[in-house]
């Protein structure tokens, strides 16, 4: 399992229905060891010694009752969720009760088990373990102007940008190609990709795929040239993920590149692009103006 | 720069009402400020910073730019709202009030404004007009 | 884009739009005046001229952005053509080294 | 048959089309495909956590109606009320009527718009007579 995780329990005590919360974040690590086990409790007092962990990893909320301690711990933060445990809710689904003694009878200790099993389950199931092509892209440093009650991002290194907002990532003599957060942005949701065959030879600046919104279809105009060694299959069902996560989960195809040092001059980097794009959006704005 | 103002229409989809507002905050928004002002979406204030491009930038641009909320009934959905998860709200206009003080337009429906819905949402607007311009007055 | 867009002042990937010769050219043959295009073009490119044989044109050419060719795929009678992108690429990188 | 009834939460989405079909499709079931069936609540309402709605709620089957990846029906519902019967997507019944492309402009909603919320709408309707005839608890 590539991408960290870890579970956070509510604390209730005074309910049984909190102490299968606990049993379960507690059976939850027996059976997935790499799973960290976050303490309510100090996360709540002092949450340094968690900053890192929580950064990186998805989190597993198991809520006991209505209260909701444990989503109250998490919400302020940006985490992102991987699932929302509600033990009243999986109680009426297993049509298991726990009873109300402290000390777990056997039907607390059952229900926890299912729970646990059927977390287990769809961490299987999603796309932790799947072997689609799940690009390890990690967290990166970026530039970021707030437009409205929009944020553009562009990250600051790594990445490079053509006029026609994509970006390439090289990595080796392969390379990810996308389609930037502005250009996200201007096309709005995102429902159908039209990916690219593998295996087709391409130039800088040829088209390589389309994508379609309500508003309008655009080809993503690639920045660089060579083989397309591989697609985001995951795509076809998730197109929002280039809306969300334009440059990670969102990435479009792969590439074996060809000439990358003579396609990268006609390049910009992540600051020469933001300066680009504030230029774009500056001079869109006072189109608007001289519109009204 | 005079400051954008936040629109934040309540929207409710079971009264005439919410019909209205929603109407008047797109007429607003798309005809009569649209460099001025900009549409937020109540229910995202509550989601909050779901996904990345989730309600928290409702909350922060809320928190930094005026808003007016546009309410549809009795109820103040989105002022609480507003209130609840930015600040202040610098305006707000009653639907149903206008509705009363203009008995002589009767909208057909809450799935079909007809005539004269449409004529009271472009009253509606202008009233929220008119709150933008003496906000930006009162920069 | 509209007036305060000024192509003497654009350039793309410091060329000066005026000096690259990407636009889209209309086959009036294959042509249905669906306008299609133009009601997907952004930019203004194209233009409606009421009363005349050929009732759309091309009139600000240089507003297209470079390397788009999304309206040629709007166009279902595939009455739209752009220039060989090779070519544009190989002009835009001679221009570059002469100014570098 | 339960006496319940199934009640439809669409998202108040107002800058997209998406938003606008959530609410046709909404007002078809009820007034039409489901009429005694089913009801629909203000999401603003629910997000400002009104008792009245939350109960009646509770005891009735819930079904999100959301516009985009957000889902704030679904995710203020969950958060409100704690329980979501079904959810739909209108993003989804675009997906699958590719031919159909919604038109941009909402008021009014234009033809295709409104085709895509009756073809939405059948499947909330057929879903909610399902969860009526507690066809779903028995398995």
């Amino acid at each position: 399992m590539d991408k960290k995780l870890c579970v956070l329990p509510c604390n209730g005590i005074d309910k049984s229905l909190g102490v299968v919360a606990r049993t379960v974040a507690l059976k939850l690590i027996e059976l997935e060891p790499e799973m960290n086990l976050i303490c309510p409790v100090l996360l709540n007092t002092n949450d340094e010694r968690y900053e890192t962990i929580l950064k990186e990893s998805n989190i597993v909320i198991i809520d006991g009752c209505m209260t909701r301690c444990a989503t109250k711990l998490v919400d302020e933060r940006n985490q992102k969720i991987f699932k929302r445990i509600f033990i009243p809710a999986m109680s009426k689904q297993f049509k298991i009760k726990p009873g109300t003694n402290l000390e777990l009878n056997e039907n607390g200790q059952k229900l926890a088990e299912k729970i646990s099993i059927e977390i287990i389950k769809e961490l299987k199931a999603s796309e932790y373990d799947e072997i689609s092509i799940e690009k390890k892209l990690e967290e990166f440093d970026f530039y970021e102007i707030t437009v409205d009650k929009y944020y553009f991002q562009v990250p600051k290194n790594s990445y490079f940008f053509n006029e026609n907002d994509c970006w390439v990532k090289p990595n080796g003599n392969t390379a990810l190609i996308g389609i930037s957060d502005y250009l996200q942005n201007r096309v709005s949701d995102i429902m159908f990709v039209e990916l690219p065959k593998v295996g087709t030879e391409i130039e800088q600046f040829d088209d390589v795929g389309s994508f379609d919104s309500v508003k309008t279809v655009l080809d993503l105009i690639s920045p660089c040239s060579g083989r397309i060694i591989s697609v985001n299959k995951d795509l076809k069902e998730h197109p929002e993920w280039m809306n969300q996560d334009p440059y990670r989960k969102g990435w479009f195809a792969e590439l074996e590149l060809k000439n990358f040092d003579e396609d990268w001059e006609l390049l910009m980097d992540g600051s020469g692009y933001f300066k680009y794009m504030k230029e774009t959006i500056t001079k869109e704005k006072e189109e608007m103006d001289f519109k009204n | 720069m005079k400051k954008k103002v936040g629109i934040i229409a309540c929207s409710g989809e079971k009264l005439l009402g919410g019909t209205l507002s929603r109407a008047a905050a797109r007429i607003v928004v798309k005809k009569l400020k649209p460099h001025d002002t900009i549409v937020l979406c109540q229910p995202l204030f509550a989601a909050g910073g779901l996904e990345r491009h989730g309600g928290q930038q409702e909350r922060d641009f809320a928190k930094e730019h005026p808003t007016i909320t546009i309410e549809g009934c009795e109820e103040l959905c989105s002022k609480i709202a507003v209130e609840r998860y930015s600040g202040p709200v610098a305006a707000t206009i009653r639907v149903d009030e206008i509705m009363k003080a203009h008995p002589e337009l009767k909208p057909k429906s809450r799935e079909d404004l007809g005539k004269d819905g449409l004529k009271l949402a472009e009253i509606i607007a202008e009233e929220i007009a008119k709150k933008v311009d003496e906000l930006h007055k009162q920069r | 884009m509209s007036e305060s867009y000024d192509p003497e002042k654009e350039t793309f990937m410091g060329v000066p739009r005026k000096k690259i010769p990407w636009w889209p050219t209309i086959d009036y043959v294959k042509c249905n005046f669906c306008m299609e295009c133009d009601k997907f073009c952004p930019h203004d490119v194209y233009a409606h001229i009421e009363g005349e044989e050929k009732k759309l044109i091309v009139k600000n050419q240089y507003n297209c952005v470079v390397f788009c060719r999304t309206c040629a795929k709007t166009c279902a009678p595939d009455a739209l053509s752009f220039p060989n992108k090779r070519e544009i690429t190989k002009l835009i990188k001679k221009f570059r080294s002469e100014n570098k | 048959m339960s006496k319940k009834k199934g009640y439809i939460i669409p998202c108040s989405g107002i800058g997209k089309v998406f938003g606008s079909i959530g609410r046709e499709t909404a007002y078809i079931v009820v007034n039409e495909l489901a009429k005694d069936k089913a009801d629909l609540e203000c999401l603003p309402l629910i997000v400002k956590g009104k008792k009245e709605v939350i109960e009646a709620l509770k005891e009735n089957k819930i079904i999100s109606i959301d516009g985009c990846p957000l889902k704030c029906s679904y995710n203020n519902i969950m958060e409100k009320v704690g329980r979501v019967d079904a959810q739909f997507m209108t993003t989804d019944i675009v997906k699958e009527n590719r031919d159909l492309k919604p038109e941009p402009y909402i008021i009014p909603i234009g033809e295709n718009t409104k085709e895509l919320s009756k073809k939405l709408a059948e499947k909330v309707a057929e879903k909610i007579n399902e969860l009526l005839e507690n066809k779903v608890e028995v398995e």
